[in-house]
């Protein structure tokens, strides 16, 4: 490990709080849409980690300047993978509001407040 | 080969998207013919030994590699023979359970993720595979209706956040060490604080995923929600994805003093899971619930060895892991299959349902208790060859009492809620009347898997040998 | 006589009664027929590879006969001169047990699968006389344990339920605890064949605690089945099961097989002279007499005529434990032939029982008076079994309470023939008065629950013939005990071969 | 002798090689016969004569097994055999008081045959596995064995003190059963004895004094204890008590002369087996007897057999007896004069117990009914007359075959006064309106009451019996439940996080 510029620590420091903030928010909850929207900022946090990292990954061989493309592939391919996996929650969240809304609980639904499990 | 494994499912799901009504046969033939695949690969590999392949022709280090070790060609054949036996089950009784035409090409896609996670040794595609499963796990369950959806969509939420978990750990080794490939990492490996993180993130994800004690708590319910087929499926399989990678963690990776502070953890929550499952097990009225307990239950086990495996570094435990998943895996199909078929005819999500069924359904119930007793880790089952190596290993090392006496124990609680079950089958003085004539071939089917788990007993010492040695 | 068919006799003689009882499940109940010659046939070709291997090791030949299985344990089959004893044994109570049962469930429910698992019992418990090792002794142990249970609950009421809960929580955790003593011993000297002298005497050194770890481990779990002191709780309540059932259980299957293991164990695993180096036998011996008291006072009080049965089983056996801790041949000698006889005795018992229930409704002892006039055959049966028990000659009885007695002086316990006279008192307290019912005293009132059953005799010729044929055969092998077909001979050929090792 | 161990139960054998068992054979055999001549006769009209039979059968066989046994197993074989099934014979009559004869019979000889059982395997076992009974002769016994063996074998002898079941059972069972109980079946424990325990043994010369006296006791006892009974065949069965105590003290002279007297010892059983049988069969027809001289004869000439009237074999053994006491070597605190005089005051209790029978006899005639026919009467007694005539022919036959000595005149004066000075006695009391208190006559024996006793001991209707505490868990189970299933998802990523923070602070 070599001297981390300030820059950098400031980025981690970013993903770090977001990552904490997603995981404050996904335990405290209790709204699921609140939790996949928190999931979704653990992910934001995870990937501008990687995305810091990919200039520091390499930085004992080449210079600062040379981003590592690998990682670039691997935020992308977890950018589509975390889009997908919200896209289904989102879904799977809506059919359970229509079957909650079949078992004729309007008052409930509007508020939002869905006990857990 | 192992390139066909992974396209024939692709292309199976893409076939069954494109022609809907053929999507059982589809299935049943891709499940088949990647069967069939997946013996010559165990042949193969038995005879010239481990077998890689870069994909694509990058090169190493680039390129998405997999391989084929014994242990891994043992696990496709297992996924591909389940996912076989499943179809069937699922084509004989599709009609009654209304299962949706989304089961076919899910299935195959899990079939896909699990071939890919058994075969990858990068630790970003065994993130892919992960994913992948754990959506595909996802819809599979709530296929089942309405009723199924909450607890999915928990086990989407929890397997999401193990995944990130996992993502982050990921992320942070190769900041530290810029490789993924698995081999090369533990070369390079140094167990400094960053890459200790990295790997407890990744472990706590994986343990997540793979409903592993404590974290286990999305599995019974969501088990017990989806069809007979999936929850076959989910139990057999799909936990057993992240328990994989675990190993190869913990077991390639870790460094010795990570390992030294582990290992005590991972067998202390094996433990806790085989008593409070079986406890749990033993004490809820639902009987899907019951053999879902009996997974977090029977996953302690794998805990459990793996922990003592990290501990004394014995190669038995090595093999007492792997045939506790082997065994399990088939056992616990037989058993869903078993259960899902009685409380379908018998009509009842209550344990009570099965009052009587040795008389209304002799063969499923005769398939429970077989598979149950290899649950149970009665001789000449799967299960007992399982803890027969555990106990040996526990032996030789000495001075272990504790651990021997915690085995019982959980055997113990495993028979009573397996035998809990049989005794009520045995029920004449009131039994539940079946709704409609029972069916024979869902029966016999669930009865395979649980015949094959007892003669498993029979080519014990190839199993033994080949388990003992690859301890990955 | 070839060596294929030397190899291949002790699993033909498992087969012989395994297959035809997978064939009986899947049959229908309207099949009688079938059935009834499947099982017969199946029970013929039994006694008759019995009656061959018996000739050949009578002859001094072995029968060897393995499948691979762990590392260092393979399955093994293997024909002994010990091990026929108790295949012969269950052979031939099977032979009659299955007469009896045809008998006691004409016109009841789910006959097919009873005889099914039947004869799985019975392969089972032949499987367990032929194993050849620990690890297989410990499969058809379990084995039998699984084979039994549907018995146990075939009745399928809630007593009954109880009573296979019972006997589960019991045998199992016993299967359990076997396996880690199995896997303990396996571990420090792997799973040879059991030989004569045991095998365990070069391990002893060094190994003291593990060993008597793992010999506690593995009586503790035969002691299950062959209902020693703190263990014995199932047995009394399993007898709610049919009367061919509590029949097979007591005088063959589960309580004998766990006394056949201590054998095993005593004799072949650990040998003479380790359990003298470990000192292991005064302990086996104190509990086993203990057992002995306790069973017999215990059968005292009961007033259920099959319960008493069941105390007098467990006080029984142990005689059996108990010759085979006294660590002298004359002892051996007189645990094993009491091996034999006490299951022909108790069975007899049990028929007899059955046959009162079924014909007359009699379920207590106070329901017996006056019996004797109404079936003065099963009465004259019980009245031989009992006499047995208690050990008056010249029924089989006293001619193994005789050897034991002389084994105890043998090796200088004569507290034990105290021991001996006690439970000799005891067995009668018990036995005559239910013998004096019988015959002495008034019939008193209606019989509970009477059919007729015969016109001709005075209850079903099925139920009525093998408890004619086991009361015969305990007079005969008390009478007979010297000719060279009766088990005493047998048992002193056994024990010969066992202390000849050295 | 046939040597049979190749083909039923190790060492078993059968033969009369002695010179004991022959003539005891024989005189079973003749007594047997005679009495089931005579019980062929009795039972005629018996509703359960096939009973009584089947018994009489079993004990017969047995009885006679165990006198030609050679080896320990059929002596035990026989004597088992013998014992049971006289109870059938005990109960015959299956009133109450039978059955509580019974019951007691059985306790005891159930007791009886468990001790034999156990003394003889310490013998077999002493002798190095030989059953052979000859081959133990030679093997010194132990005070265990010793003791087993004559409390098992006493038990059915019935000597002071293990005689309590003996005026139970006898009055109960019907006569010629009763005749075979007295007079040959509790011999077997006396056989038995001389089978088993060798006479010339050191330690049976030690303990033989402790016999002698014990059989000494018993000789007075029985006598006292039937002269408080008014039942006739409670005092002959109280005779018996009396009459084995003899036999017992023969059987301790036989070690303190050196087998010498055997011969007395032989002459004795089969006198005393002869006039008892005699005695209880004229009890059971007592009633006929009334008014006919010749049957009140034939009751005389056994009684004064009894009583040892010169030319009776009685006289011939007490002289006998009395002449091996004075030859044998005693222990210097048991004085030959004491125990002669002792012997003669028991010859005038003999006298005065028989003649008290003969009392109570009279009594009961005027009770007894008879039904059967004339024959069947007339047979009967032809039979008695027939023993009787045995018994008087006894003496030549002790003269012959075992050179019995013939009384001098002085001696048979001695064996006279004792007679002439109980009638005397007898007829004082008689006289002087001598009587105990009522209450002291015919009390029950407390045999009966631990009979009882031990019955409910060992027919308990409940016993004590532990049960596991049952513990309910249930609440607490639910407690858990609810505080731990919800909500789900926070706790499990909660406890993920809380595991995280552990694990790494555990020093990963």
């Amino acid at each position: 490990m070599t001297d981390l510029s300030s820059q950098l620590l400031l980025y981690i420091g970013t993903a770090a709080g977001l990552f904490g903030i997603g995981l404050y928010g996904f335990i405290v909850g209790p709204q699921t849409l609140r939790r996949i929207l928190a999931l979704n900022i653990i992910g934001a946090g995870i990937f501008m980690l990687m995305v810091v990292l990919a200039y520091r990954g390499l930085a004992e061989e080449a210079a600062l300047t040379l981003t590592d493309p690998v990682l670039h592939a691997l935020i992308l391919t977890g950018l589509v993978v975390a889009v997908s996996a919200t896209a289904f929650a989102l879904a799977l969240l809506t059919r359970l509001n229509q079957a909650k809304s079949a078992q004729c609980k309007p008052d409930q639904l509007r508020h939002g407040q869905e006990p857990e499990q | 080969m192992m390139v066909v494994l992974l396209v024939l499912p692709l292309l199976g799901t893409l076939f069954m998207l494109l022609w809907p009504k053929i999507a059982p046969l589809l299935a049943l033939l891709t499940a088949s013919v990647c069967s069939l695949a997946a013996l010559q690969l165990l042949f193969l590999v038995s005879e010239q030994g481990n077998q890689q392949v870069l994909l694509a022709g990058w090169p190493s280090g680039l390129a998405i590699s997999l391989e084929a070790n014994s242990l891994s060609s043992l696990l496709i054949l297992l996924t591909a023979l389940l996912q076989l036996l499943v179809g069937l089950y699922a084509f004989a009784t599709h009609r009654r359970d209304k299962l949706g035409a989304g089961f076919w090409p899910l299935s195959c896609m899990l079939q896909l993720g699990l071939t890919a996670l058994w075969l990858s040794r990068d630790l970003f595609n065994l993130y892919v595979c992960l994913e992948l499963l754990g959506i595909v796990a996802v819809a599979l369950v709530s296929l089942s209706g309405d009723k199924a959806i909450k607890p999915a969509l928990n086990y989407l939420l929890l397997s999401l956040f193990g995944s990130l978990c996992y993502l982050l750990g990921v992320a942070i080794l190769y900041g530290a060490y810029g490789v993924l490939d698995i081999t090369v990492l533990a070369a390079r490996w140094q167990a400094d604080l960053p890459s200790s993180i990295a790997l407890l993130l990744m472990t706590l994800g994986l343990m997540l995923k793979a409903a592993l004690w404590p974290l286990h708590g999305w599995l019974p319910a969501a088990h017990a929600a989806a069809p007979a087929p999936v929850s076959a499926l989910l139990s057999a399989l799909v936990v057993k994805g992240p328990l994989f990678i675990l190993c190869l963690l913990w077991l390639q990776l870790a460094g010795a003093t990570q390992v030294a502070a582990v290992a005590p953890w991972f067998a202390g929550c094996g433990l806790a899971a085989l008593l409070l499952g079986g406890v749990s097990a033993l004490r809820t009225p639902f009987a899907k619930n019951m053999v879902a307990y009996s997974t977090v239950a029977q996953l302690g086990y794998a805990m459990l060895a793996l922990g003592l495996l990290l501990r004394f570094n014995q190669p038995l435990f090595a093999a007492a892991l792997w045939l506790f998943v082997l065994a399990h895996a088939l056992a616990k199909a037989a058993c869903f299959l078993a259960i899902g078929e009685i409380t379908a005819t018998l009509g009842g999500k209550r344990i009570n349902t099965l009052k009587g069924a040795s008389q209304t359904m002799p063969l499923a119930m005769f398939a429970f208790a077989v598979a149950g007793g290899s649950l149970i880790g009665l001789p000449p089952s799967g299960g007992f060859l399982a803890k027969w190596a555990l106990l040996q290993g526990l032996w030789l090392q000495g001075g272990q009492l504790f651990w021997l006496l915690a085995i019982v124990l959980a055997t113990l609680l495993s028979a009573a809620y397996v035998f809990r079950a049989v005794v009520l089958a045995f029920d004449r003085a009131d039994p539940v009347a079946p709704d409609f004539a029972p069916r024979i071939l869902p029966q016999w089917l669930a009865l395979l898997p649980a015949l094959a788990v007892w003669a498993m007993a029979l080519y014990s010492e190839p199993l033994l040998q080949l388990l003992k040695q690859e301890g990955l | 006589m070839s060596p294929f068919w030397q190899q291949y006799l002790p699993l033909s003689i498992i087969l012989s009664s395994l297959l035809p009882g997978l064939i009986i499940f899947t049959l229908k109940e309207t099949q009688v027929k079938l059935r009834i010659s499947l099982n017969l046939f199946g029970v013929g070709v039994k006694l008759l590879l019995v009656l061959l291997m018996w000739q050949a090791v009578k002859a001094g030949q072995q029968f060897y006969f393995s499948l691979p299985f762990l590392p260092g344990a393979d399955l093994v089959l293997q024909g002994d001169a010990l091990s026929l004893l108790f295949v012969v044994l269950s052979s031939v109570l099977w032979l009659a047990t299955t007469i009896y049962a045809i008998g006691y469930l004409e016109q009841s429910p789910l006959r097919s699968r009873f005889f099914g698992y039947f004869s799985l019992c019975v392969s089972a418990t032949v499987g367990l006389a032929l194993a050849g090792n620990l690890v297989t002794f410990l499969l058809f142990y379990e084995l039998l344990t699984l084979a039994t249970f549907p018995l146990v609950v075939h009745r399928g009421t809630p007593e009954s339920l109880a009573a296979g809960r019972r006997y589960l929580a019991y045998t199992l955790s016993g299967g359990v605890i076997l396996m880690l003593g199995v896997a303990l011993l396996h571990s420090l000297v792997q799973s040879p064949l059991f030989t004569p002298g045991g095998y365990v005497a070069a391990a002893v050194s060094g190994n003291e605690g593990l060993l008597m770890l793992a010999f506690a481990l593995m009586i503790m779990v035969l002691g299950v089945k062959a209902a020693l002191l703190p263990l014995h709780g199932w047995l009394p309540q399993a007898m709610v099961a049919p009367a061919p059932v509590s029949a097979l259980l007591h005088a063959v299957a589960v309580v004998k097989a766990g006394a056949f293991g201590i054998i095993r164990l005593v004799y072949d695993v650990f040998g003479v002279e380790s359990m003298q180096a470990l000192q292991l036998a005064q302990p086996l011996m104190l509990l086993a007499a203990a057992t002995i008291l306790y069973g017999s006072w215990r059968a005292l009080a009961q007033q259920d005529i099959k319960r008493r049965l069941a105390y007098s089983t467990i006080s029984q056996v142990s005689y059996i434990t108990l010759g085979v801790a006294m660590l002298g041949p004359l002892a051996a000698v007189g645990g094993l032939v009491h091996l034999v006889h006490q299951g022909v005795m108790k069975i007899t018992l049990f028929f007899c029982a059955g046959n009162f229930a079924e014909t007359l409704g009699i379920h207590k002892i106070r329901e017996l008076n006056g019996v004797g006039r109404r079936m003065p055959v099963t009465a004259m049966a019980f009245t031989l079994g009992a006499l047995g028990m208690i050990g008056i000659p010249p029924t089989a009885g006293f001619i193994s309470k005789w050897y034991l007695g002389l084994g105890a002086a043998e090796v200088g316990q004569n507290w034990l023939i105290l021991v001996f006279a006690l439970s000799g008192l005891l067995n009668a307290a018990y036995f005559l008065p239910v013998v004096y019912r019988m015959w002495f005293l008034p019939q008193s009132g209606r019989w509970p629950a009477e059919q007729r059953l015969s016109n001709r005799f005075e209850t079903h010729w099925m139920l009525l013939l093998p408890a004619i044929f086991t009361a015969i055969l305990l007079l005969l092998m008390g009478l007979f005990a010297s000719t060279e077909l009766s088990p005493l001979s047998w048992s002193q050929l056994i024990v010969e071969r066992e202390f000849r090792h050295d | 002798m046939i040597d049979l161990s190749n083909w039923l139960w190790p060492g078993a054998g059968l033969g009369l090689t002695d010179a004991f068992t022959r003539p005891w054979w024989c005189f079973s055999l003749v007594l047997w016969l005679l009495v089931g001549a005579f019980s062929l006769l009795s039972q005629r009209h018996d509703a359960r004569a096939g009973r009584y039979w089947l018994f009489f059968a079993l004990c017969f066989a047995g009885n006679m097994l165990l006198i030609a046994a050679l080896d320990a197993v059929s002596f035990y074989l026989g004597f088992s055999l013998m014992s049971l099934a006289a109870y059938g014979l005990v109960i015959h009559n299956n009133t109450a008081k039978a059955r509580r004869a019974g019951r007691l019979y059985l306790q005891l000889a159930v007791l009886g045959e468990i001790l034999l059982f156990s003394g003889l395997l310490l013998r077999a076992s002493a002798a190095g596995g030989q059953y052979d009974w000859h081959s133990w002769q030679a093997v010194p016994l132990e005070p265990l064995s010793l003791s087993l063996l004559l409390l098992g074998l006493g038990l059915k002898a019935g000597f002071w003190p293990l005689h309590w079941w003996l005026p139970q059972a006898h009055p109960v069972a019907p006569a010629p059963a009763s005749a075979l109980l007295s007079g040959v079946m509790i011999k077997a424990g006396l056989l038995g004895m001389l089978m088993f325990i060798p006479a010339t043994d050191t330690l049976m010369q030690q303990w033989a004094p402790l016999l002698l006296i014990t059989g000494l006791i018993s000789a007075f006892y029985g006598v006292l204890a039937g002269l408080l009974h008014t039942q006739p065949k409670v005092i002959l069965a109280y005779s018996s008590v009396s009459q084995m105590g003899y036999l017992l003290m023969l059987f301790a002279l036989l070690s303190l002369t050196g087998v010498a007297a055997l011969p007395v010892l032989l002459a004795y059983v089969v006198h005393h087996g002869m006039a008892k049988a005699s005695l209880f069969l004229y009890a059971g027809m007592a009633g006929e007897a009334a008014g006919r001289i010749w049957r009140q004869a034939l009751f005389w000439l056994a009684a004064l057999a009894m009583m040892a009237l010169p030319l009776s074999s009685g006289a011939l053994v007490k002289t006998a007896l009395k002449a091996k006491l004075t030859a044998a070597s005693l222990p210097g605190w048991l004085s030959i004069d004491v125990l002669s005089s002792l012997l003669t005051s028991g010859a005038v209790l003999t006298a005065l117990l028989l003649l008290h029978l003969a009392a109570q006899l009279r009594a009961v005639k005027a009770s007894a009914v008879t039904k059967a026919s004339a024959n069947n009467t007339a047979g009967r007694w032809a039979l008695f007359t027939l023993l009787v005539g045995t018994l008087w022919a006894l003496p030549w036959f002790m003269l012959q075959y075992w050179q019995l000595p013939l009384p001098t005149l002085s001696q048979s004066g001695a064996l006279i006064a004792p007679v002439l000075f109980a009638v005397l006695l007898r007829w004082l009391w008689y006289k002087l309106g001598w009587q105990l208190p009522q209450h002291y006559y015919n009390r029950n024996a407390p045999a009966l009451y631990y009979s009882l006793k031990l019955k409910r001991l060992y027919q308990p209707v409940s016993q004590p019996q532990w049960h596991w505490p049952t513990i309910t868990l249930r609440p607490l189970e639910r407690r858990l439940n609810r505080a731990l299933n919800r909500p789900l998802v926070s706790t499990t990523a909660l406890l993920c996080c809380l595991l995280f923070v552990m694990i790494l602070l555990s020093g990963v």
